[in-house]
């Protein structure tokens, strides 16, 4: 850009987003699984800092979560099979969202379960004991470490429809669905979403995955397959963003991968309005709070008053668009 | 954090020694915590924290002792004086030393185990409680006992102390009731520490071993570390499982199933 | 393994594979497009000590290939969009496979093509300048990168049949089909082949993926998005052939992201019979015999006197059978 | 190949080079041709090699001019003497010398463009070809020169010689008629080598510009740099375009649309 533009300074760079009139202070959150319910980081992250907080999925009964070994590194990524440990709705609305209730931030609250009923219960359970700052519900279709962990549900359009048409009338709460990229094409899911009245689509959960040990010849992780994330992923990502942005016009959040601003950029030009960090909190449990900051320093530097005119912005030509020539 | 090393000492030739100007982390660690450090800033491979026992602490340093073992090891062993690295800590719950249930320390140590011992004897020499160390390893060369005392050795070998392993040396010890009402904190390669816990059975004496896991976050919020517990209802991760970051890496024998 | 067994010495491990009747002499072979037409490597690395070279995708007509920019980065990957530039079919036998007869190795003809007709062309063509060492081919229906690359056919199961029963009666030589990853589930592909034919199938293809340039806001590869491959897709491709390898007993060639032979061994390890170097050619152009004499040592270390004995000895208790629990 | 660093120079805060023990390359390397260097060996980010034009060339070394840009080169800038580094070449093709369309060769030069001129310098000289240097920068300390003769300078802020943009003193000088029968060999920015291009075409003068791509391989097998060619059957890549690792990375402006 020009030197003679303005330049906008730091305090003026509007980061707030808005999702179905619910308002967040920006655009950067973290991902389901990857933040506990919060007090575990607290030590090492400012949590009101951060955009939102999206809860460890949590189910109707407490989960054990899955034998170990859960977790392997990869290049740059990681693979997990935790298989969904997680307090049950109970402790969750006991304890865990009044503790949440004290920080200035939103909470999104991931459910997962393993029927249309159970999901209802979970989310009518936590509706009953909602607390101020509670924004709404991410509905996890899409984990693939657990037999009934929605996977099933999750590349299955037709499930999507019904599960959503289920909850919507439970909640005046934003309404959003966790989509997997473990499926041929993202679109008819997120169209689907659209049609059957959520709020909002959140992509992606992990990619299916699996690693070997050499010398055992055993699968490393203990479900013999796990779920991939981290940077190594963060390119499927954005193009399953991109293939969801075209097919509804639904708010995306973007999730894979994102390391730093510059990544959550990518997500934003090709359309997200806000994004997840997942696997990055564990590197640095206050990674929200770096990017958001790292975020205001790049518009500023693109002399960008407000994330809003970046959102979409993708520029492609119509040479582009015709894949190959 | 970024923090500066400020000395490096090779103990073998896989083995060595890093000290890293870290007060906010020395003044508060306690025996049997650890730190999480990124063996490479600015890079995805290795992309997770690696951990490491405090190995001993100073004013405003700590060290660390890294065998050379994968990516990330090999990674810290390239590391200079004057570098920074990327630390996290301290973490993890101490050795529990305070309880009652004992009079006589015995510090059990395999290999690299050796990490978690020199804060905890130092612990124990300050308050003057008896304490006995039964540190084994394949041979000579390889013992690190610059920060420990009382020493009794083992090797496979024979090169020094005792000739086999460091349990059936301290079986020695215990059927001829040298230690009076002893604990064993352990530490090692893990048929050790199993064979540690079955002599505790035997002898019906309180044992705390400290476990490794694969971790990827280290501070309890990715679920990646768990061990099977005897307990019925304990941690937030529901019933079945303690978080070796979180709740660990020590525990009881009783607590655990590993 | 115990310290008493026999040790084997390197030159008493067998490496080599044989593929519906096809002898190959180790099982690290180069994959198409990642290794040109042999000529340009030769240079840099032995090509007869190369298990088999599987050619760049061959066209009916010659192909100029996509607009740059067609690679960019990605964390432990790279995503392209060359286009499936090719020489064309006439060229191919009039230059490429007499060069490459010269050499003691296996040659795999990799064809891409829009149609079934352009398919069996571009076969019957080769088949009737086939040179001695020419093995089989390679049916590329699963290029992300070009509108009529196949892709369409590589997510359809009934065109995959389809395409396999035209080719099977052209050709006594191996008729391998290498499938994509880009689809919810890669069983129904394998079975598929198998039932209409196939001698063997290969996986992975490269996954879709995309990347943005922050500042200009433009996709960073010409056609938007691009194939994702190297060291980040590996955990994938493993998953694939797994899932693959439940559901076929044909022959497996592995792809996806091997960068040494422990990576490779969790291929074997998994089902497949052989696999193929990609992304890692670029940065060593002679990864493939790198690997084939670490894989000799590991195999020596292990004392193992044969890869027949590593390939599908994976082990799985049923309990690891049983996702989550 | 693993060849040893055996000097770091630096010039300025983020342009440094590195003189590398590397006789089999050294040997062989014409003015033009380039390296293709792993930043890092076991680590898969960065994955790629970066390429870097062979700076100077002495009896057993090869030295490259490194501008820090991103992870990668960043990466080298870490590297310290004694090191070991992964190269590979010389790769791509020598800046057509040899043509006999001119008598005197004008060597033009932005910023780390300079990279591939003294290697044509040495040539030239050897040669007693008559040849000039024009070489831009931002400002006078930004010049790396060590290497260069016949230098005229211009820098946009006028601390050093002409001020203003070097095309376009170069084009003063053409306009003088200075040189005989010239023919410009251009390396830097992509807009200073199209602004060269325009001015040899204005005098109708041969212009060869060496181009920078993204490279994947940079030995031809990956096709990931190409470059628009004006000629209608050239490449094994088919009609429409030159490799720039293969067929370049030096091209006659005829040659190619860029
Ligand atoms: C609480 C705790 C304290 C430890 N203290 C020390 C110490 O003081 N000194 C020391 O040398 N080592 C210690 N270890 C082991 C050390 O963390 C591993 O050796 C190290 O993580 C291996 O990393 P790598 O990249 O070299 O190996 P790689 O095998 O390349 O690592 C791959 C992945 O596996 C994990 N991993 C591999 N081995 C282990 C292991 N044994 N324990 C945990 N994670 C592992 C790595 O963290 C990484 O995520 C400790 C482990 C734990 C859990
Ligand atoms: C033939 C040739 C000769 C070159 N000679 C020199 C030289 O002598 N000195 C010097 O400092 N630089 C030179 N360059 C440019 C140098 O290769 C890039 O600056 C370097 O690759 C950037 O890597 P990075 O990891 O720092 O940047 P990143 O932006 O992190 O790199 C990401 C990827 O983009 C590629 N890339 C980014 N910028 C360029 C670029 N300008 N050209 C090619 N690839 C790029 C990288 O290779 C890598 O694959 C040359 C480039 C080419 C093609
Ligand atoms: C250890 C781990 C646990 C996870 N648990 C959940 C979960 O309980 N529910 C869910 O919807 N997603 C879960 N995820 C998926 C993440 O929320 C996120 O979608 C995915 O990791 C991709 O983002 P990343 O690459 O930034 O990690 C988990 C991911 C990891 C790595
Ligand atoms: C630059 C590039 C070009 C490729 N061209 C082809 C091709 O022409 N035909 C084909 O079947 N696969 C092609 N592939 C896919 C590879 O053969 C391989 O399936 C994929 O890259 C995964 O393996 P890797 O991770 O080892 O690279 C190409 C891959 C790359 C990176
Ligand atoms: S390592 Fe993440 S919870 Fe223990
Ligand atoms: S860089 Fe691979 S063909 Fe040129």
């Amino acid at each position: 850009m020009g030197t003679k533009e303005k330049i906008i300074s730091s305090s003026e760079v509007d980061l707030s987003v808005e999702i179905a009139g619910v308002r967040f202070a920006h655009p950067i959150f973290v991902a389901s699984g990857t933040f506990g319910y919060g007090s575990e980081a607290s030590r090492f992250c400012d949590i009101s800092g951060i955009g939102a907080i999206v809860t460890k999925s949590v189910s109707w009964k407490p989960r054990p979560g899955n034998y170990p070994r859960r977790i392997v590194e990869t290049p740059s990524g990681m693979l997990n099979s935790i298989g969904l440990a997680n307090v049950g709705v109970e402790v969750f609305v006991k304890e865990k969202l009044p503790y949440l209730a004290e920080f200035d931030t939103k909470i999104i609250a991931n459910i997962a379960a393993s029927s249309i009923g159970e999901y209802c219960s979970v989310l009518e359970e936590i509706e009953k004991n909602a607390t101020k700052n509670l924004a709404g519900y991410e509905i996890n279709v899409s984990c693939p470490n657990v037999k009934d962990g929605g996977l099933s549900f999750g590349t299955n359009v037709e499930m999507v429809g019904e599960l959503t048409r289920a909850l919507r009338p439970l909640t005046k709460r934003l309404l959003i669905l966790k989509l997997t990229p473990n499926v041929t094409s993202v679109a008819p899911f997120a169209k689907t979403c659209e049609d059957a009245g959520a709020d909002a689509i959140s992509l992606i959960n992990t990619v299916i995955g699996m690693s070997v040990d050499i010398y055992s010849h055993k699968p490393r992780i203990s479900t013999v397959t796990g779920g991939l994330s981290g940077p190594a992923i963060r390119p499927i990502a954005i193009a399953k963003v991109y293939e969801a942005r075209k097919a509804t016009s639904l708010p995306i959040i973007g999730i894979g991968g994102i390391a730093n601003a510059s990544d959550a950029m990518e997500f934003f030009i090709v359309g997200a309005c806000a994004v997840q960090v997942g696997t990055m909190n564990f590197v640095h449990p206050d990674a929200a709070i770096i990017i958001r900051d790292e975020l205001q320093a790049i518009l500023q530097k693109q002399n960008c008053s407000s994330l809003k005119d970046i959102v979409g912005s993708l520029q492609v030509s119509d040479e582009m668009r015709s894949l190959g020539w | 954090m970024l923090a500066p090393i400020i000395e490096k000492r090779t103990i073998t030739k896989d083995l060595f020694v890093l000290r890293i100007e870290a007060p906010a982390i020395s003044s508060i660690t306690k025996p049997g915590q650890f730190v999480n450090i990124l063996p490479r800033t600015n890079s995805t491979n290795p992309l997770l924290r690696r951990p490491f026992s405090v190995y001993q602490c100073g004013d405003n340093w700590i060290e660390i002792i890294v065998q050379i073992h994968g990516s990330g090891t090999q990674e810290l062993a390239y590391a200079n004086k004057g570098e920074l690295i990327d630390i996290l800590g301290p973490l993890g719950m101490p050795w529990k030393v305070q309880s009652n249930n004992y009079s006589t320390a015995i510090l059990v140590v395999g290999g690299v185990g050796v990490a978690s011992m020199p804060l905890l004897t130092k612990f124990f020499h300050g308050l003057h409680t008896p304490f006995a160390t039964y540190y084994g390893a394949r041979t000579a060369s390889l013992f690190a006992d610059e920060y420990l005392q009382n020493i009794s050795y083992a090797t496979d070998d024979g090169s020094k102390g005792f000739q086999g392993n460091v349990i059936d040396l301290l079986r020695n010890d215990l059927l001829k009731e040298k230690h009076l009402s002893p604990k064993l904190f352990v530490c090692g390669p893990t048929p050790m520490m199993r064979a540690a816990v079955t002599l505790a059975e035997e002898f019906q004496i309180p044992c705390e071993v400290s476990l490794e896991t694969e971790m990827a976050c280290g501070v309890g919020i990715c679920q990646g570390c768990p061990v099977v517990t005897t307990e019925k209802e304990f941690s937030t991760s529901g019933k079945k499982f303690h978080l070796v970051c979180m709740h660990g890496p020590s525990f009881e024998r009783e607590q655990i199933i590993f």
